[in-house]
């Protein structure tokens, strides 16, 4: 902080002040774009179906161990208990773990999984492209060249390659899911950057002295956040489907009980038990499908286009 | 019963990926299947462990077990249409003791003298009994002097993969790596009217649920070395199919809890025992794997010559395991624990290693012992652990091969403590078990070595490095239409000869 | 085909209470409401007024290219050569887009397709309507952007929108609306984009065309000055009626409306320095405040608000067009909406003095 | 030629250039540079608007921008007061800007449409720490006062006001430090006609009662005459004639001023105008590839083939009046422009 | 200037590209713990360390990481992709042998998608509320919901089981010689139907959708009003003024997502046991054989780079402002 500015006095320029308008829209009362969006979005009977089938998952995967204390390895039944039998709702698998405790632990595992890896893979995107977008020329040409990178590596190959090398653990598989699928975002956030970049606010923002920092995360990334908002629903719901993915092919955490582990392991004995491998299936379609239907919610919701109709 | 009929073509399904097909100089069972129908042996074994000629029409065991001579067949041919003679024997033999892995199998061997095309006389420094059975066809397949001994690696040699030439009932027309084998009648093969099948393919797949639909439609008639409960029980209730667990005396296969012995708590054999009585072998063999297991208590396989009834044995008993952990100094703590082990397993035979090692951390966990079950990604990670003997307690399956010289000594041996799996990883050592192998090992009376191995038994399951817990359950699952299924001690690592359809 | 410009007083186009209308989620808004004018062979129509007023509705209304779903023309009637277009089949009013009435738009950069060159979108006018083959519609498109002023026409028909700029596609614009020869022309603020250098080619070019081929062109402009330089006859819209139509020379020298006064007296003059003494800048005249929005109409006339000349019957009732020069019927020479006029019909030639 | 030290000039520029450098460059290809300003010389009195005219593209809102140190500058001289703007940077930078601020064309995009009015007026006070947050409160109050907007009008999102308000929104902000320069970069243009004129009236009023100095930027010639005390037009990157308002519209000299000036129309004009109006043929050049001489000689309708070969000065050719063209002489005294509007008042 | 510099231009870089990702693969995959000769070790049952010291002199394992990586990119750049550690067979000969399965799964699925959903994309654009665009919105729904090998799974349950009526594993009978006579052929394309529906449904849903909300984004343009104010009828203003502009994104998406159809080809191809490259890539990740490992990661980027070349092209062939820049 410098010199000091002295205020100075309006009381000149306000001797003849012309008639304020008064047929202006602020007669109108139009709420904030975020409460009208939020009302578009409870107003989509599918998003809240979407909302409703994420929130019991969740409420489930957290609170299931505290209702229903079991150990998800643990060989409970007779191996390959048919479902809706007495002592195992959803049937036993090929050693008799239970495929309801499973599943209501192994959801823990696949949703933090999912949730952190698309956390992971979404700030590394923002950033990277918000760098990209916004500065542009040599920086967004490096970056640019590094997305390409990421791009062109087959990403389930590589992970499961990093995962094989470095011991399939819930760190190493998460890691491995966040690097290889920050492109997408990557690339969303520097065409948002790159519009919001030349746009006249932006400037004015610069105008008045705001530094890079303020200019990239107070200012455009709340504009650009619509799409990226539903860009990261669905990066969760992708991450999820990686996770399932990785475990499918027997490279998930052994030791972590998770959807797709089931799906993995069950999957040699499915001719035999395929509920054990149906459930699993089911309840990762249902919160992918639960993420999505949010996602394509927000999606109606954040977008002015969509929202005028 | 029915007269042998020749012609078809017999699928038979795998999930063993062969890397190439010659025998001599790759153990293993993925190889060891095609090449036993590509590559003759002097010798084969019928179901009863006695040996039956093969390429030796005759052969004799010296009395001082020093030597042994084969008289080969006269009319034995490559498939490229040179004849079989005692060079190429010596030259197998040679070549098998300096590049196969079983190193003990044929270690004691000098040399091999060729007194005439016809003879072949294999000089061995010490008395070596398992030398006939090293005759086996999986053990000794007798390659082609004039295309192997062309001076390149034999272990990297490029015939081993194409144009693959051996004196056996088949010869190889297609070999696609890790898809499929395909193999077709030698019509020139020294016995006459043999091979009955017109051709064999072995259908490489790593998915057993997919083999099992082949099955089931027809389109696979045989599938050796099948493991999973779910799938036996399945087949043992279709009426096209048959099951069998004949076949794999053989091999011989283990499947066991190994200890690390240099490592606390478990150097402490009360421990180890405490462990072994906390598990209850009866609940593997009947539950997980389906009764189809049979439970094991010794180093040996109960099909082995050598294998006794007289055995230190740990029925299972919770609260007596508890108490000998409490005696051994290891006192539960506030909540319940005693201590934390961790317990690896070979990946890729989940059914016999990642479930039981599943079911041992829970067994533990009742007396107080919190087992980590610790998954490799692949084979290359466990092999590490256990060869670094990294490792607390890891499920291990070990094939006896026979004869206890080929696949027991190198486990026991305290001179075999190496950095390699599938040595004497455990860290055990007894001078008195050293002993009594050494000395088994030179004996060429069959009746004096059961008593040497007998005692080993003894000793062995009383000190524990090893729990034992089940044979490995293999079944060879084949078509009703199939006869003469493969039954010998080398089952389906024997040559498919008198394979026919009905 | 259109007779020229001789001056006859028979419509070639007559609109007749047109009502377009939007479903929105506030409820409908009537952009439109109640629209009459028409249009005469081979003169210029300029059509002003502030943004949003419906301008571009009332064009798209006359070719039924309303964006529907959202938007449809609720009633009224738009008689073309005595053919009611509104109740026109889509066949019928294909044969007419294009071909008797066609349509150039604001945004040179956006209106033409960036993947065909500039012949093959003339062309295909061509061979819609006047059933020619590629080679003619080629040899013809060649000649009509010869006739709009692009040089080289023989090399520019090959090439892509993107290629060329801003002034050039909007003569592309027009040699596809006049291709077909059509007896109507509309143009939709056709250089709002363009530099004034630029505006003047194109205005200059329609006007040669217009003399030309006697082709009608209703102008959609909001610049005065543009309307002074083009328009045969003015009509002023505002809020999604017509305030005010007449000649050029009645409109812009005695306008008849409030708003229309208005918005001739806010303009910056050019030449106004040269009548300035020394550095005193007078300050314009203003229309203060804003349009109101399509739900804040109510009753009455729309600019009583903005009005400086509002009365309590502005609130209640909505004006008739009442005819400044006299006469009270459609298609007066110079009639405006308000109720000024209603009071004060008699004295209209001292207020009008007054006023200037 | 020089403005620095004149004591009453508040900006001077000098031959300032702003080239971009243009798509990717290929293998050992030089990259492409648009000169989209290439040497612009220019100063602005104190409490005066000096207005810049010119063709779309020609480089007005980059020199602005440059002026603004929010376009690269490639070389050249910047004088704000006594500080060389062209020197400074960062902090120095950041602290200058609230010397100088800018009013953008598009009321719609220059507003942060997350940002209350109210917080967008009070930024710039917040970035620069001006007074304490009581002082900055007020300011805001009395800042949409002075603007014409109602204080309760501060909680509003953008999107709730009018294009007019909007612009004076965009005023109030930028007045918000005090600036000694305000940059206008066609703040009218996209406003109805109705609404220009209110805020024409608003910024004279506040030149008048602050004593603000612009830089206005436009192309309409009405509105520059009516607001401007100095005029520059420029075409193609580069000034081709600058003069004091009365002598500009008086008399403009080069031929591309007076085709500018015969292509407006005008209400009193109408069509009598129109058809004296001097026809420019073809397009301007682009600024990648700009023509070695006379940048206007190409559309020129009295261009000499001298024009073409080599760029004239911009010359004094009346006091304060320069022009960029050969074929400007000075008759008895007082320059002739070869090219003039051919009407007959 | 021109194409032809461009082309080369984008050439070196795409190099660049896949060298980057040569180079990377290989730092990793040696960077990791674990040895490739103690896998060899293993798969042989065992071997004396002086085996094993000599196998790494035989494979270089016993150089310096820089001068392996100097060797081995020598050897690429001779076409060489070196030895399968554990088939000991030429890397390339074994993905040449595998790339005609994958590219025949990956191509027919990659169309499917493509043609099927753009059409019901279009088709759907048209009435942005009928049925058809509800059905895309349940089925891009359910495409990218359901996991590919869960749905190929289930897909084999049943049609294994409950109606046998198509293969559900293999590339062919496993009697057939191959050959590829008509009936061979007849046989593949048997085999192909599921694993092409399984893998292509993701990429169906995602086209369809994209290309309805592409074309209904053109449909709002001004140059489709133009169009209209042309008096053209709807079809032609749809498909030939509204349709090349709408395929651009999805032209586009269809370049950048090939290397993810390739991935799910792993999952497909381990499912309905395709003899392809991703079954080729997931077992010899198992069995760390590093350098088919590398050739296929090295195959696929090259594949994908290729493919965005090729949309590229077409990018330039049906948009023609990409060749001014
Ligand atoms: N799709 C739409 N949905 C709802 N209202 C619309 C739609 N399109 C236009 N309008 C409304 O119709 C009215 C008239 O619009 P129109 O485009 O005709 O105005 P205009 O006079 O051409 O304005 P401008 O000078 O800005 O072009 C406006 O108030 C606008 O808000
Ligand atoms: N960031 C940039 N990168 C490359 N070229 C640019 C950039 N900004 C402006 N230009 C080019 O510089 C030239 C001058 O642009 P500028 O915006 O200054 O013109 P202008 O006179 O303000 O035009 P207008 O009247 O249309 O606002 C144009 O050709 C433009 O394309
Ligand atoms: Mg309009
Ligand atoms: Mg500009
Ligand atoms: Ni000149």
């Amino acid at each position: 902080m410098s010199k000091v500015i002295t205020m100075p006095s309006a009381t000149a320029a306000s001797s003849k002040v012309p008639k304020i308008p008064k047929a202006s829209a602020a007669a109108v009362r139009v709420e904030h774009p975020g409460t009208e969006a939020m009302r578009m979005f409870l107003r989509n009977p599918a998003a809240i179906a979407g909302m409703v089938m994420l929130v019991l998952m969740l409420a489930v995967a957290i609170a299931g161990p505290w209702l229903y204390p079991a150990d998800p390895f643990e060989i409970r039944t007779a191996p390959l208990t048919p479902p809706f039998s007495e002592d195992a709702w959803l049937g036993s698998d090929y050693l008799g773990r239970d495929v309801l405790t499973a599943l209501i632990y192994g959801g823990r595992a696949t949703l933090l999984v999912g949730a952190v890896a698309a956390l992971l893979s979404v700030v590394i995107g923002i950033t990277l492209g918000a760098f990209a977008g916004y500065y542009g020329g040599k920086v967004d040409a490096a970056l640019m060249k590094l997305t390409e990178f990421f791009q062109v590596l087959p990403a389930l190959l590589f992970a499961m390659v990093v995962v094989t090398l470095f011991s399939p653990t819930l760190v190493t598989v998460t890691l491995a899911i966040g690097i290889v699928s920050w492109t997408g975002t990557a690339r969303l956030t520097r065409a948002e950057f790159m519009k919001y970049r030349g746009l006249e606010f932006v400037r004015a923002e610069r105008a008045i002295g705001a530094r890079d920092a303020r200019i990239i995360w107070k200012v455009i990334l709340p504009n650009a956040l619509p799409p990226l908002v539903v860009s990261a629903t669905l990066a969760i719901g992708a991450a999820i489907l990686f996770e399932a993915g990785l475990s499918f092919l027997g490279l998930g955490d052994p030791n972590q009980m998770s959807w797709g582990l089931m799906i993995g392991s069950s999957r040699q004995y499915v001719l035999s038990c395929w509920w054990a491998v149906a459930f699993p299936g089911a309840a990762i379609f249902i919160t992918v499908l639960a993420v999505s239907l949010i996602g394509d919610g927000l999606n109606d919701a954040l977008n002015p286009k969509l929202r005028e109709r | 019963a029915d007269e042998p009929m020749r012609g078809g073509t017999l699928v038979i399904g795998s999930t063993q990926t062969p890397r190439h097909l010659n025998g001599a100089v790759q153990s293993g069972i993925a190889t060891a299947m095609p090449s036993t129908q590509i590559f003759a042996s002097p010798l084969r074994f019928d179901d009863k462990w006695n040996p039956q000629p093969y390429l030796a029409e005759s052969w004799k065991l010296a009395d001082d077990g020093k030597s042994l001579t084969l008289k080969l067949r006269k009319d034995a041919v490559f498939h490229d249409g040179k004849p079989v003679t005692s060079a190429d024997v010596a030259f197998s033999v040679m070549a098998i003791k300096a590049n196969h892995p079983f190193t003990t199998m044929l270690g004691p061997i000098e040399k091999v003298e060729t007194p005439d095309a016809q003879t072949a006389i294999i000089r061995m420094s010490v008395p070596h009994p398992a030398i006939v059975l090293a005759m086996s066809p999986a053990l000794c397949p007798i390659l082609p002097k004039h295309i192997y001994g062309d001076g390149q690696d034999l272990k990297n040699h490029p015939r081993n993969t194409t144009d693959v030439v051996g004196s056996g009932p088949f010869r190889v027309t297609e070999f696609k790596p890790a898809q499929r084998i395909v193999l077709e009648r030698f019509d020139k093969f020294f016995l006459a009217g043999k091979p009955y099948l017109d051709k064999v393919i072995v259908n490489v797949t790593p998915d057993m649920a997919s083999l099992m639909l082949g099955l089931e439609r027809g389109d696979i008639q045989m599938l050796p070395f099948a493991t999973l409960p779910t799938d036996l029980r399945r087949m043992a209730t279709d009426p096209k199919v048959s099951l069998t667990p004949k076949g794999y005396d053989g091999i011989g296969a283990l499947n066991w809890l190994a200890f690390n012995t240099a490592k606390k708590p478990l150097s402490d054999v009360q421990v180890r025992k405490a462990i072994a009585t906390a598990i209850d072998k009866n609940f593997i063999a009947k539950a997980l794997m389906g009764g189809f297991a049979t439970v094991s208590d010794g180093p040996l396989v109960a099909a082995s010559p050598f294998a006794v009834n007289d055995l230190v044995r740990y029925p299972l008993d919770l609260k007596k395991a508890g108490e000998m952990l409490d005696a051994a100094g290891y006192k539960a703590g506030a909540n319940g624990e005693r201590f934390k082990l961790t317990i690896d397993y070979l990946p890729g035979a989940d059914d016999q290693q990642k479930n039981v090692a599943e079911y041992i951390r829970g067994q533990l966990k009742k007396v107080g012992i919190t087992v980590e079950v610790r998954a490799s990604a692949d084979f290359p990670a466990w092999a590490k652990r256990l060869a670094s003997h990294d490792f607390d307690m890891s499920m291990d399956l070990v094939f006896n091969w026979g004869d206890p010289i080929i696949g027991v000594h190198r486990t026991y041996l305290s001179t075999n403590i190496k950095p390699i799996v599938w040595t004497n990883t455990q860290s055990y050592a007894n001078p008195k078990v050293d002993e009594l192998l050494n000395t088994a090992g030179g004996l060429i009376d069959a009746t004096q070595r059961k008593a040497y191995y007998a005692t080993f038994q003894k000793i062995v399951t009383d000190d524990l490095p090893i729990e034992f817990i089940n044979q490995v359950p293999y079944h060879t699952i084949a078509s009703k239409k199939l006869g003469n299924v493969p039954a010998t001690i080398w089952g389906p690592l024997s040559p498919m000869d008198e394979v026919y359809f009905k | 085909m259109a007779s020229g410009n001789d001056n006859n007083n028979d419509a070639l186009l007559r609109v007749q209470d047109l009502h377009v209308e939007f479903k929105t989620r506030r409820g409908q808004a009537l952009v439109l409401n109640g629209v009459d004018f028409e249009i005469r062979a081979g003169e210029t129509l300029c059509v002003v007024g502030e943004s949003g007023c419906g301008k571009s509705m009332t064009a798209l209304a006359l070719l039924r290219l309303i964006p529907s779903p959202p938007g449809r023309i609720r009633n009224g009637c738009v008689l073309f050569q005595g053919e009611d277009l509104v109740q026109a089949s889509d066949a019928r009013m294909r044969e007419v887009r294009g071909n008797r009435i066609s349509m150039i738009f604001q945004e040179p950069m956006t209106s033409l397709n960036p993947v065909f060159t500039v012949g093959d979108q003339i062309g295909e006018s061509l061979q819609l309507h006047a059933g020619m083959n590629a080679r003619e519609a080629r040899q013809r498109a060649i000649e009509m952007l010869r006739q709009v002023g692009i040089p080289a026409p023989e090399r520019r028909v090959d090439e892509y929108p993107h290629q060329l700029s801003g002034g050039m596609r909007q003569r592309v614009m027009i040699a596809m609306a006049l291709a077909c020869r059509p007896d109507i022309l509309i143009a939709d603020e056709p250089t709002t984009a363009l530099d004034v250098t630029v505006q003047a080619q194109i205005f200059d070019l329609l006007r040669d065309l217009q003399r030309e081929k006697g082709t009608a062109i209703m102008l959609i402009t909001h610049d005065m000055g543009a309307v002074a330089e083009m328009a045969d006859r003015v009509m002023v819209m505002y809020a999604g009626r017509v305030i005010e139509q007449g000649t050029t020379e009645q409109v812009l020298s005695e306008p008849g409306h409030p708003y229309t006064r208005g918005l001739i007296d806010c303009l910056p003059e050019l030449g106004s320095s040269a009548a300035r003494e020394g550095d005193v800048r007078e300050d314009l005249a203003e229309i203060a405040g804003v349009v109101p929005s399509i739900w804040e109409l109510g009753t009455g006339c729309a600019f009583r608000e903005r009005c400086p000349r509002a009365m309590e019957r502005c609130a209640a009732e909505v004006p008739p067009m009442f005819a400044v020069t006299g006469e009270v019927a459609a298609g007066t020479p110079h009639g405006a909406a308000c109720w000024l006029h209603a009071e004060t019909l008699k004295t209209l030639e001292e207020r009008e003095r007054e006023a200037a | 030629m020089t403005f620095i030290g004149k004591t009453d000039t508040l900006l001077s520029v000098e031959d300032l250039k702003v080239h971009f450098p243009r798509g990717k460059s290929g293998w050992g290809r030089q990259p492409e540079v648009v000169k989209a300003v290439d040497g612009v010389s220019f100063a602005v009195r104190r409490g005066s608007t000096l207005a810049v005219v010119g063709e779309s593209g020609s480089g007005k809102t980059t020199t602005a921008l440059a002026v603004m140190r929010l376009a690269p500058v490639t070389s050249g001289r910047m004088q704000l007061g006594d500080t060389d703007l062209g020197a400074l940077k960062g902090e120095a930078l950041r602290q200058a800007r609230t010397r100088m601020q800018i009013i953008f064309q598009d009321p719609f995009s220059s507003l942060n449409p997350r940002e209350r009015a109210g917080a967008a007026v009070r930024a710039p006070l917040d970035l620069m720490r001006v007074g304490t947050p009581e002082e900055r409160t007020r300011r805001v109050a009395e800042l949409f006062e002075a603007v014409g907007l109602r204080p309760e009008q501060q909680h509003l999102f953008p999107h709730q006001f009018s294009g007019g308000q909007r612009q004076r929104i965009n005023i109030a902000r930028a007045l918000a430090t005090n600036p000694e320069l305000v940059v206008c970069d066609e703040p009218v243009s996209a406003l109805d006609i109705a609404i220009r004129a209110q805020i024409l009236n608003l910024l004279a009023r506040l030149q008048r009662e602050l004593g603000l100095t612009y830089l206005f930027i436009s192309h309409d010639m009405a509105v520059v005459e009516h607001i401007c005390d100095d005029i520059a037009v420029m075409y193609l990157g580069q000034i081709v004639e600058r003069a004091p308002r009365r002598s500009f519209f008086a008399r403009p000299l080069h031929p591309y001023s007076v085709a500018l000036m015969s292509a407006v129309p005008t209400v009193s004009g109408g069509r009598r105008r129109a058809a004296n109006r001097i026809k420019l043929s073809g397009d301007p050049p682009s600024p990648i590839d700009p023509p070695k001489g006379c940048r206007f000689a190409g559309r020129c309708p009295v261009a000499e083939p001298a024009c073409a070969a080599e760029l004239p000065p911009l010359r004094e050719v009346a006091p304060d009046h320069w022009v960029r063209c050969r074929r400007v002489d000075i008759v008895d005294g007082l320059p002739r422009t070869p090219l003039s509007i051919p009407e007959s008042p | 200037m021109g194409t032809l510099r461009y082309a080369a231009s984008r050439l070196l870089q795409a190099i660049g590209l896949v060298l980057a990702v040569v180079v990377l693969n290989f730092v990793l995959v040696h960077a990791a713990p674990g040895d490739p000769v103690e896998t060899i070790a293993g798969a042989s049952g065992g071997m004396s360390p002086e085996l094993m010291a000599q196998l790494r002199t035989q494979y270089g394992l016993d150089q310096s990481l820089p001068v392996q990586l100097g060797v081995y990119l020598g050897k690429v750049a001779r076409g060489d992709l070196g030895y399968s550690y554990f088939f000991n067979l030429p890397v390339t000969a074994m993905i040449a042998e595998r790339v005609p399965a994958t590219l025949l799964l990956v191509l027919s699925s990659v169309l499917l998608a493509f043609f099927a959903g753009t059409a019901l994309g279009v088709l759907s654009s048209r009435k942005p509320n009928g049925w058809l665009s509800q059905f895309i919105t349940v089925l891009s729904l359910v495409g990218f919901a359901a996991p590919v090998f869960w749905l190929g799974i289930m897909l084999v349950i049943l049609l294994a089981s409950v109606f046998p009526i198509l293969p559900v594993a293999g590339m062919r009978s496993i009697d057939s010689t191959g050959g590829g006579g008509l009936k061979d052929m007849l046989d593949v394309a048997h085999h192909l139907v599921l694993p092409t529906l399984t893998l292509s449904l993701v990429y169906l849903a995602q086209y369809s959708r994209l290309a309805r909300s592409s074309m209904l984004d053109v449909l709002g343009s001004d140059f489709i009003r133009t169009a209209r104010a042309k008096g053209l009828a709807d079809r032609v203003v749809l498909y030939k003024h509204a349709l090349r502009n709408a395929l651009l994104p999805v032209v586009t998406v269809l370049g950048l997502q090939f290397g993810n159809v390739l991935a799910g080809a792993i999952l497909v191809e381990t499912v309905f046991n395709w003899p392809g490259l991703g079954r080729l890539a997931f077992e010899s990740v198992l069995r760390r054989d590093y350098p088919t490992i590398l050739g296929v990661l090295l195959f696929s980027s090259v594949v994908v780079v290729v493919m965005n070349q090729l949309t590229d092209l077409c990018y330039r062939f049906i948009d023609p402002r990409i060749k001014a820049s």
